[in-house]
């Protein structure tokens, strides 16, 4: 029991903290493995309040497939939030 | 400054939040009594072993009695694949949908995905099979589907996934889903009544009538769906790096 | 079928047809408009009939229509006018364009101004406004470029108007249950006329911005000369009337207090202001708007501009009789209505005559027209005579009756202002007649003919009337006597040609009239034989200032600043122009809106960050917002 | 098969996946199979509204359960006048588009497809009664309409698309907060069972619940400060998408706000605040309109205004209002559309769609500019138009309840509106004709025909408005007997 | 499950990350120039939404709502499905958003030549 309550704590700061690390973080790739973390933060989550069925959804789409959307993205447009102004066209 | 405004906002719309989230007490018994049936969720949870004869209740809701909230939920996927097609959308002389640009990856990447490929298709499958007895269901089983082309489409630059059978899949998937959803109104019930396909025996993969069949055509739409959303991403012709 | 739908029905049907006609042939939408009116008015006199009311009812709302004596008084107006009008056009608008266009627009503006004059209630009477309102605009930015802004601020004039009348409207509505004027009327004089002050100013509102009162006339001038004169002559003459015939029911129906006898007190915001008082001010604003418009049409070089800022003084002579509201004052100012009608239709004619055959009615530019177009000329200085209101012509008896009616209910300094507007208003008679008509001819007009014959025709007509009326001014009498009796002025006396003065003389017009005819032709063909021969050209421009440029200042072509020394006395009057402050406020509020829009920043995430300070607002404040 | 109004939903939906299918048999079939559904769908709404003036609301379950444990559809005289607008709509949208020179052959499958779904998104959320539900359908026409905003690659469709869907976002999260609250209060999802229950939830939770759902669905109901996107959207959607948006889309949003103020939540205080918001949505929005040199941008402001005057008048609450805001709705639909989709032939060729540049297009495009200008007449409401009525009935209803000041601030209104659309109306027939007569695009017959309809409407309606006024009552009706509502959905639980 | 005594801190440790997840997306979206960062807070807030509904559908000692084999027949209190159900929609709806999303923000760089959303502004007033 308490086991649960002590992983459940930890989870829900690590939660936090990589939300925290997802928005500070400058280089786009980290923080999108951020949100994948998040995403695997929250379907472990989601197993201990008994929800097995989101668990899974939220393991397959949130941790796999939005990660590798954002990474596509990511690929076919910018690393760095803090691009340079482009100004040549 | 503009910081400091948006963070004092946030935290004025936190503090309502927290507010509210305090006449919502965390683990109560909201649903009533168990035989309280005005409650939704406890009607659910009493009926649906009975009624619908299939064991995962959250499958019958999604699939049964929210099941017209299941297909708007397909047309909304289909509808992004639709949107990001038209918005990715180059002619074909540009060529640009022609082929992706990815380079070759390793060896052992290649011959790793080959492996596992079909691995993870089965277990894709197997979890929409399933979706009524065991956790999981058509859009679980469908995302681990389109995972496993998602591997395919990475290793290999060549792979190549034929739009036609894509959009047969997902159209073939939809119609399905509409048409046993018209079936019940033809037959004088009410559009997608779990009555024309007898609910068989709890537990069993046979059971809960319509559910399965349509979850089975959830699965194969989804997939279909978000390999297509895969397949349009990674197509896009990678612009010019600046300097 | 009913009278009045007949009306309407051809009017609106000739509408249809003469824009689809336009087609087949250019000549054939004018003469299909004319039949339609010509038609309309025949069918309309032989079954003219006052006491029948058609009532029926249309999205929840009942309707009425009918005729009584004050809005059958104003048919002829409109008509009459409406007649002669499209028969000049056929030939005034042969070469332009869109005929189909304008016929259509011209017919719709004689239907809806029937309507308006059907109408016993309020709701077809404003939407009857309305159609009136914008088929006018659609001819005034007829001649187009040049016309759009003037369109423009027709639109908003009119708009502002019509929405004052409309927003009256529905608060008479929420009172009255009923849209019926007579039962407003009744209304009114049940329960008095406190709490219903605001319903009463807006009513003069709207139709103070058609009949061009002061400050609201600023359309008025360039709307006028900017049209086509074919519609101007029904513009000025017969639209503007409309608005004189809403004022006459709210200062003559609904402000009286002649039939209850007691002085009602409008109570709210504005304690210690009674009906008097509103049409004292109405009163003022007549005076003003005649005076000002004088002086204004005094500076104009162009003739039809001119004629439109004399238009607004004649109009403002017409409101401040109604204003006024004693019997002989009303009885004037109806008069006036329709004499200004007439004489201001033919000489708006005239000008377009003159534009259309020399091109120009710039008085500066042409001159000495005399020879070229001498029945048009007879027409101008018949319907100027009137205009002035110099005897025997129709305008001296309503100006007559008005002096009248104010010196007898003790209104001496608006008579003041008025008999200076009126002196003021020989000077620029004059103007018209002697810079177009009189002096040398110019080399650019010697092969200016005279108008074709159907435009000649509507304007003899009308110059004719002004004699008829100015001698058997009794034929109008009638009419008008009926509809002072409708709106409740009992017994009017009245005489077919014979009027009289404060102190009880009588003159006979018809005695009057004779002699100076008889004189007047005399003496025309004295000179016409007298001058015959012997006449010396020089052209007025072949100036020579010894090498020099001729400045403005030297007074060197008559026609140019003609009242430089009279203008000079009055400049300060002129540096006031209403223009100017509309301006100046339509500007600001431009400023203002540039100002507002920039909250579109076009940034996607200060929208979002509006949402979420929409969100906190609601909910800091939700226990106020909701309690 | 009995005609229900799940067909609204289930037909179209069919429609979309089939089209894939069909047009690898013949491309034709992706123009014309939408089409066919609208059509169908016409005859559906007929049906069903000559069945609900005669037998009442109807409301049908859906999978077999009675609400509120499965999901229904309410077709009241209300919720059913609402979707047949929006199927009327949709079915001239269909034929103006059905040749529209600009969605060319590859992209129409998608055009046709989003453009379908968009409809059907927005008859969903106005039909169903469930709160979850209208939120999936939410998402539906969100999507569609992220998508089809930026559908022209030649333009900055992208960045209106993104703002859009910036706050399209933003407004499923506030939704679904105020889902979860509500669930988690009351237990139910079912809207009648929600409006019989609220009176359990405390009140200064009831009062979060509803701001969320305001916030939310204000976004979608362009209201003020939250309709950052609606004139990049209009301006940069295809010309039929603009004229969708106004007549279809906005709708929906507009309707779920009324639901939440008349039916779901018993609120002191809502009604003055959805007049005072209306009020100043209308005023921000007419302001801006009138400097734009965008006609587009022009058309949207002004749409934006015409919906806050349709707040104020479901503010004022009373059966006049509610019959003068629903004709709002209808003239809006109908006029907006017919502006929208005559001014993309105006602009046709000007990438900025500059109001300078229609300078005498009046002369090469009559058809297309008379159109226009009658649609301009009719929305500053000039009788004898149809826009004249509903601008009537709202004063009417206002003056009713003496609110005098309303009543001069939608005139003043009305006068910048005659500002900004005759200064177009001016452009048009009265300056000197800039473009050659090679570089204007001429409307294609299907456009005349579907722009006719609406013109014709405008007229009729106009002419004649008891047409329409006696379904305005009916609707008005429904949407006041909250009680009601409430027996007819949940006849089996109460009972 | 039950947490026993230690509902509080499980109640904290829920709500408010739940929370905290969603305060810090909208952050995000609202601060962060770069359109990914944008869509990133947007799928953060949406991670938040999804956590606090399966949060309100948890039930102190409920199980998961499956009748499997081992369960029927027994007396058991399960947690409430509906939130499941519906947080099962939401997130593929918030999947379909965020493509799209993405897709607008490559269209938007090829366009724009940047990923900054105050550059990105040729659309106002």
């Amino acid at each position: 029991m308490i086991i649960y309550v002590v992983i459940f704590s930890i989870l829900a700061v690590l939660l936090v903290a990589s939300a925290l690390f997802a928005i500070i973080q400058k280089d786009l790739l980290y923080a999108v493995i951020a949100t994948g973390v998040i995403s695997l933060i929250l379907s472990v989550m989601f197993f201990i309040l008994q929800a097995p069925d989101v668990a899974l959804t939220e393991a397959a789409i949130g941790i796999a497939l939005t990660t590798i959307v954002f990474v596509i993205t990511i690929r076919n447009t910018t690393r760095n939030e803090d691009e340079k102004e482009i100004n040549s066209k | 400054m503009k910081n400091i405004i948006v963070i004092a906002l946030l935290l004025v719309v936190g503090f309502y939040l927290v507010d509210s989230f305090n006449y919502i007490k965390f683990g109560d018994n909201r649903l009533g009594a168990p035989s309280d049936e005005k409650t939704v969720g406890a009607y659910y949870l009493n009926n649906t072993v009975e009624k619908t004869g299939v064991a995962n209740v959250i499958t019958a809701i999604i699939v049964n009695y929210r099941g017209f909230d299941t297909l708007g939920e397909v047309t909304v996927l289909f509808l992004a694949t639709t949107g990001l097609g038209s918005i990715l959308y180059r002619r074909r002389k540009e060529g640009e949908h022609e082929e992706r640009v990815t380079k070759e990856s390793s060896y052992l990447l290649q011959t790793g995905s080959k492996i596992l490929f079909p691995f993870v298709i089965l277990l894709g499958i197997y979890v929409f099979i399933h979706g009524h007895l065991t956790p999981g269901g058509g859009f679980q089983g469908g995302a681990i589907v389109a995972t496993g082309f998602l591997l395919m489409l990475i290793a290999y630059k060549n792979f190549k996934l034929g739009h036609n059978q894509l959009t047969w899949v997902e159209s073939l998937a939809g119609i399905t889903f509409v048409s046993i959803g018209m079936w019940g109104l033809i037959t004088g019930g009410t559009f997608l009544e779990n009555s024309f396909i007898p609910k068989g025996t709890l537990n069993s993969l046979f059971s809960g009538g319509i559910i399965p069949i349509i979850y089975i055509a959830v699965g194969f739409k989804v997939a279909a769906e978000l390999t297509g959303v895969l397949d349009i991403l990674l197509s896009i012709k990678p612009s010019k790096i600046k300097k | 079928m009913n009278t009045y739908f007949v009306v309407l029905l051809i009017l609106f049907g000739g509408a249809i047809i003469s824009f689809a006609i336009n087609k087949v042939s250019y000549l054939l939408s004018g003469i299909v408009a004319f039949i339609a009116t010509a038609s309309a008015t025949v069918f309309f006199y032989l079954n003219v009939d006052t006491d029948n009311f058609v009532q029926f009812s249309l999205a929840g709302f009942d309707f009425q229509w009918g005729l009584n004596s004050l809005s059958l008084l104003f048919t002829y107006i409109v008509l009459g006018l409406g007649t002669l009008a499209t028969l000049y056009s056929i030939q005034y608008m042969r070469f332009k364009n869109n005929l189909g266009y304008f016929y259509f627009n011209f017919l719709l503006g004689i239907g809806s101004m029937m309507g308006i004059l059907f109408s016993q209630d309020f709701i077809s009477f404003f939407i009857f406004w309305e159609i009136m309102t914008w088929s006018s605009y659609l001819i005034v930015v007829y001649n187009g470029n040049k016309t759009h802004k003037i369109g423009i601020k027709y639109m908003i004039f009119s708009g502002i108007g019509a929405y004052a009348m409309l927003m009256s409207i529905v608060m008479i509505y929420a009172d009255v249950k009923s849209f019926l004027i007579a039962d407003y009327i009744d209304y009114i004089s049940q329960v008095g006329l406190s709490g219903h002050y605001l319903q009463i100013i807006l009513l003069i509102v709207g139709f103070g911005v058609k009949s061009a009162l002061m400050p609201l006339h600023v359309w008025a001038p360039k709307a006028y000369a900017n049209s086509p004169m074919g519609y101007t002559s029904l513009f000025s003459g017969a639209l503007s009337k409309m608005g004189v015939y809403g004022l006459s029911i709210v200062l003559l129906s609904l402000l009286t207090n002649f039939n209850t006898g007691e002085n009602v007190s409008l109570g709210g915001l504005f304690e210690g202001i009674n009906a008097e008082f509103i049409r004292i001010i109405v009163q003022w604003l007549g005076a003003i708007t005649a005076v000002m418009g004088t002086l204004y049409a005094l500076k104009q070089n162009d003739a039809k501009k001119l004629l439109a800022y004399s238009s607004i003084a004649q109009l403002g002579y017409i409101i401040t009789g109604l204003a006024i509201g004693t019997e002989l004052a009303v009885m004037g100012a109806l008069f006036l209505a329709v004499l200004h009608a007439i004489f201001k239709g033919a000489l708006f004619m005239a000008m377009g005559a003159v534009e259309r055959q020399a091109g120009t009615t710039d008085m500066t530019k042409i001159s000495g027209l005399v020879r070229k177009m001498p029945f048009t000329f007879i027409v101008t200085l018949m319907s100027i005579i009137a205009l002035a209101g110099i005897p025997p012509l129709g305008g001296f008896v309503g100006k007559w009756l008005l002096y009248e009616g104010m010196i007898t209910s003790g209104h001496y300094f608006l008579v003041v202002l008025i008999f200076f507007s009126s002196t003021a208003a020989f000077l620029y008679c004059y103007r018209i007649l002697f810079g177009i008509f009189l002096g040398q001819e110019e080399k650019e007009t010697i092969n200016v003919r005279e108008a074709p014959i159907s435009m000649l025709i509507p304007m003899l007509l009308l110059a004719i009337l002004t004699m008829v009326f100015g001698t058997y001014p009794g034929l109008l009498f009638e009419p008008i006597a009926n509809a002072m009796s409708y709106i409740g002025y009992n017994d009017v006396v009245w005489e077919m040609s014979t009027i009289s003065n404060v102190w009880g003389d009588k003159v006979s017009l018809d005695y009057v009239s004779l002699t100076i005819f008889t004189v007047f032709i005399v003496a025309m063909i004295f000179l016409t034989i007298k001058n015959y021969k012997g006449t010396r050209y020089v052209t007025t421009k072949d100036i020579s200032t010894s090498g020099e440029m001729p400045t403005e200042n030297e007074n060197l072509t008559f026609q140019l600043n003609f009242f430089q020394p009279f203008e000079r006395a009055v400049a300060p009057l002129y540096k006031r122009s209403m223009d100017k402050i509309y301006n100046t406020i339509g500007e600001s509020l431009d400023a203002l809106f540039n100002f507002v829009r920039t909250i579109y920043t076009g940034n996607g995430q200060t929208y979002a960050l509006y949402v979420i300070v929409f969100l906190v607002i609601m909910l800091i404040f939700k226990d106020s917002i909701f309690n | 098969m009995v005609i229900s109004p799940v067909h609204y939903i289930a037909v179209p939906l069919l429609a979309a996946f089939v089209i894939p299918l069909f047009a690898k048999l013949n491309r034709e079939f992706v123009r014309i199979i939408p089409g066919i559904v609208l059509l169908y769908l016409s005859y559906v709404s007929i049906v069903l509204m000559n069945q609900v003036s005669s037998t009442g609301t109807i409301s049908e379950v859906l999978a077999g359960w009675a609400p509120p444990f499965g999901i229904n559809l309410v077709f009241s005289a209300f919720s059913g006048f609402l979707a047949s607008l929006m199927t009327f709509m949709g079915l001239v949208i269909w034929i103006y588009s059905y040749r529209f020179k600009k969605i060319d052959d590859e992209p129409a499958l998608k055009f046709y497809v989003l453009f379908l779904m968009l409809i059907t998104g927005a008859i969903g959320i106005v039909l169903t009664g469930d709160i979850f539900n209208l939120f999936v359908f939410l998402e539906i026409v969100g999507i569609s309409a992220y998508s089809l905003t930026s559908f022209y690659r030649n333009r900055d469709g992208a960045e209106a698309g993104f703002k859009y869907l910036l706050l399209g976002a933003f407004a499923s999260t506030l939704i679904l907060l105020g889902i979860i609250l509500l669930y988690s209060s009351i237990g139910t999802l079912n809207m009648a069972d929600i409006a019989q229950k609220s009176h359990l939830i405390p009140t200064s939770l009831k009062v979060s619940i509803f701001i969320l759902f305001v916030v939310g669905f204000g976004i979608e109901a362009e209201m003020f400060p939250l309709n950052g996107w609606a004139p990049d959207a209009y301006s940069q959607a295809p010309g039929p998408v603009g004229a969708a948006f106004s007549g279809i889309a906005v709708k929906a949003g507009m309707y779920v706000i009324i639901r939440l103020i008349y039916t779901l939540f018993d609120i002191e205080g809502s009604f003055q605040f959805l007049i005072v918001m209306g009020l100043i949505t209308t005023i921000i929005a007419e302001v801006s309109a009138m400097k734009q040199t965008n006609l587009k941008r022009m058309l949207a402001y002004s749409s934006i205004g015409q919906m806050g005057i349709v707040m104020v008048a479901f503010g004022i609450g009373t059966r006049e209002a509610i019959i003068a805001g629903l004709f709002l709705m209808l003239n809006h639909a109908i006029i907006k559309g017919l502006l929208f989709l005559s001014s993309s032939y105006l602009v046709y060729n000007d990438d900025n769609k500059l109001i300078s540049s229609l300078s005498g297009l009046g002369k090469r495009l009559p058809l297309v500019s008379f159109l226009f200008a009658l649609g301009a007449f009719a929305i500053v409401g000039l009788p004898p138009f149809s826009g004249f009525w509903s601008r009537l009935y709202l004063l009417l209803a206002a003056a009713d309840k003496e609110l005098i000041y309303l009543i001069a601030i939608i005139l003043i209104i009305a006068v910048i509106e005659i500002v900004y659309y005759f200064r177009v109306i001016n452009k048009l027939y009265f300056k000197d004709i800039k473009v050659k007569s090679d570089d204007v695009q001429k409307p294609s017959i299907n456009a005349v025909i579907s722009m006719s309809i609406l013109g014709i409407l405008i007229i009729a309606i106009g002419i004649y408005p008891d047409l329409v006024t006696s379904y305005l009552g009916n609707a008005a009706d429904a949407l006041l007997d909250k009680a009601g509502y409430i027996e007819n959905v949940l006849v089996d639980i109460n009972n | 499950m039950d947490f026993g005594q230690y509902q509080n801190i499980v109640t904290i440790s829920v709500y408010g990350s739940a929370i905290a997840l969603i305060l810090i997306g909208l952050y995000a979206v609202l601060i962060k120039k770069n359109l990914i960062k944008i869509v990133i807070g947007l799928s953060l807030a949406d991670a938040g939404i999804h956590l606090l509904f399966v949060a309100i559908g948890y039930l102190k000692g409920g199980t998961a709502p499956i009748f499997s084999p081992s369960v029927v027949g027994e007396n058991v209190t399960m947690v409430d499905p509906v939130p499941q159900a519906l947080v099962l929609t939401a997130i593929v709806i918030g999947f379909a958003v965020t493509a799209v999303a993405l897709s607008l923000v490559i269209r938007l760089y090829k366009h724009h030549n940047t990923a900054r959303i105050d550059q990105i502004k040729s659309l106002k007033w």
